[in-house]
């Protein structure tokens, strides 16, 4: 295998690195708010894999070009599911942080192991 | 003739405007404090901005591209130094006093070699 | 050469975000979250996903930077420092990132065109848009028609989510941290913002129209903008204090939007069934099933951009408002 | 010629990610996201061209027109976290 078909993989070890890096904030951090930005960085990671699967080779994107001929285009599966998956990805992070609010209001903190300390 | 000389003017002009976008770059990471690092910024808004975008509007000839190049750098041309104001506010409001006596914002820590 | 360029905004990728983690400032890591999202569009843009580099750039430039910065104002914006579990945690983690990089090697490389997600339904959708639907955009024709049930479930996802911020923070605050305070001007004091905000509005507002009703044609759609048109609305909102944007365009329409926006999607579906197709097919909407189709794809795109743009102004103001309070 | 355009927005992109890194105030940080926000718009409408597909100049649009929100909404989150504590200052 040569060097340029190694770097064909770079997208997904940058998909591997970025997702663990997520999953660490998530499960290491005990700020509520730095475990939701992980849980959003892991997202994103799902994300970038997706879309690096669309790729084709000399492709363009898939927006058919009036009176040019022999386009190749890229994959417009996995676009379509992360475009819509953004925008729910904002709603339901708004989502958690409302809750990380509330928990800040009835708490006074937002360090996990003080609130479970204070239950 | 007319198209050599467009082409020329066009790749001057984008030279140019990496060679600001570089400068501009390089001095806000070496300049000493922050007022004086939104100099630096505020060059690869303004300056930076026109000499590509013109280059490329001379590129695209008249199309609609040129006018969505026009729009993008009346937009970056108006919304950049708003957001550099908006940030020198920001810092000085809480604090940040525009010291013309030092130069470093953190003489001990942070004087740049 | 754009293949190199890749590689570089990739590396600058995982840089971004291990400072995130790393930094015990939430507010700087809410900053870093930013250059996240726009290395993040790039790298769309160059993997030839020019729609969800839009949604990208259309969300992560306004609306998360301003939705964390109301969240960070309502509670704490310091990290604390914790120490221990921390070695087990980085040790779980980094066997976890070998073992995928492991599993990397069975997938396909990067732009192989004999890759299997290429192979069984893609090229149909490629093929068939022109025949069936005739609009450019192929992700817009998939999006609205194709796979229509896929996003009025994603649309519902967005409404669901949008009643629970709601209800969440709909919650009086407890009674400690209640006082009387001066109203929330925004920033009426600041000339120059003023001026070339009010300027910009507009232009946004008009820029998230044309890619509502642009979308058959470039990048674009109902997602894109709907979260474009609500930043313009939170950029008043930023200039002229939360409740005066509240007075613009009130709850209630906001409400009625996201709602409006979700039942125009079902109810076009229904209006299918009741002329004699399957539930969005949008064929039976016109005698001739082209431009049925690209009807349907008009009126459910108007939905989603309501339903999207509503249910984002309304978690900004349960965020926005609540700050005033406190 | 794109292409020396671009390496230098890149090169750029990367300064402006050190001194998002390294600080040391917050303002710095902030600083650097502007210009990396700029640079990101310059690098779309460049590679935009390289593709020869200029109809995607539509991405650069979006942000040079947004960009700004997130700046204006840290000054008004500064400004309310300096109101908030000449208040606890008063009481």
């Amino acid at each position: 295998m040569n060097f340029l078909e190694l770097l064909g993989y770079f997208n997904y070890w940058v998909f591997a690195i970025i997702l663990t890096v997520g999953l660490y904030a998530v499960i290491n951090k005990t700020n509520l708010i730095k475990k939701l930005i992980g849980l959003s960085i892991f997202q994103s990671a799902v994300f970038l894999m997706y879309i690096t699967m669309d790729k084709v080779e000399g492709g363009t994107a898939p927006i058919i070009q009036k009176g040019v001929e022999d386009q190749i285009f890229s994959n417009p599966l996995p676009q379509v599911l992360i475009l819509t998956a953004i925008v729910v990805g904002v709603s339901t992070l708004s989502l958690g942080l409302a809750m990380v609010v509330r928990i800040s209001e009835c708490y006074g903190t937002i360090e996990e192991n003080e609130i479970l300390d204070a239950d | 003739m007319i198209d050599i000389a467009l082409d020329i003017l066009s790749w001057i002009l984008l030279v140019l405007g990496g060679a600001c976008v570089l400068i501009g770059g390089i001095g806000g990471l070496r300049l000493p404090n922050f007022y004086t690092r939104i100099h630096a910024a505020s060059l690869t808004d303004t300056m930076a901005t026109i000499l590509i975008f013109v280059g490329m509007m001379l590129q695209a000839g008249l199309t609609l591209a040129t006018l969505k190049l026009f729009a993008i750098m009346l937009f970056l041309l108006l919304t950049g130094p708003t957001a550099t104001y908006a940030l020198a506010n920001a810092a000085l409001l809480s604090g940040l006093k525009p010291d013309a006596g030092t130069a470093s914002d953190k003489p001990k820590e942070n004087t740049p070699e | 050469m754009i293949f190199i360029f890749g590689l570089f905004l990739l590396t600058l990728l995982v840089i971004t975000a291990i400072a995130i983690v790393r930094t015990k400032d939430l507010f700087v890591a809410v900053m870093l979250t930013s250059i996240f999202s726009l290395l993040m569009a790039a790298n769309f843009f160059i993997l030839d996903a020019a729609d969800v580099a839009l949604t990208e750039a259309a969300v992560g430039a306004g609306v998360t930077t301003v939705i964390f910065l109301c969240a960070l104002a309502l509670t704490d914006d310091k990290e604390k420092p914790r120490q221990g579990g921390r070695w087990v945690a980085f040790g779980t983690v980094g066997v976890l990132a070998l073992l995928i990089i492991y599993a990397t090697f069975d997938k396909p490389r990067l732009g192989d065109p004999d890759a299997p997600v290429h192979q069984h339904i893609a090229p149909w959708y490629i093929e068939k848009t022109t025949e069936y639907i005739d609009i450019p955009n192929v992700v817009t024709a998939i999006l609205s028609s194709f796979r229509g049930y896929d996003t009025l479930g994603e649309v519902f996802v967005v409404f669901a989510a949008c009643i629970g911020v709601l209800f969440i923070l709909g919650v009086s605050p407890p009674r400690k941290t209640r006082k009387v305070t001066e109203k929330n001007s925004g920033l009426r004091h600041h000339l120059i913002p003023q001026v070339v905000g009010r300027l910009l509005i507009p232009f946004i507002v008009l820029f998230g129209l044309y890619v509502q009703f642009h979308g058959e044609y470039g990048p674009g759609g109902g997602f894109q903008a709907g979260a474009i048109i609500a930043t313009g609305v939170i950029l008043y909102a930023l200039l002229e204090g939360e409740s005066e944007a509240l007075r613009a365009i009130p709850r209630g329409v906001l409400l009625g939007m996201v709602i409006g926006g979700a039942l125009l999607y079902g109810g076009v579906g229904v209006a299918c069934m009741f002329m004699g197709g399957a539930f969005l097919d949008y064929s039976v909407l016109a005698v001739d099933p082209i431009f049925g189709q690209q009807l349907g794809i008009l009126i459910i795109e108007a939905g989603v951009g309501m339903a999207v743009c509503g249910a984002l102004l309304a978690i900004f103001h349960a965020f926005a408002a609540r700050e005033v309070l406190s | 010629m794109y292409i020396i355009v671009s390496i230098a927005i890149l090169v750029t992109m990367v300064l402006a990610l050190v001194r998002a890194l390294m600080g040391p105030s917050v303002y710095d940080r902030v600083l650097a996201v502007n210009v990396f926000g700029t640079k990101t718009v310059l690098l779309l409408s460049v590679i935009a061209f390289l593709y020869g597909r200029p109809d995607f100049l539509d991405l650069a649009l979006a942000y040079a027109l947004i960009n700004m929100v997130g700046i204006l909404a840290v000054l008004e989150f500064f400004q309310n976290r300096a109101r908030k504590e000449s208040r606890s200052k008063d009481d």
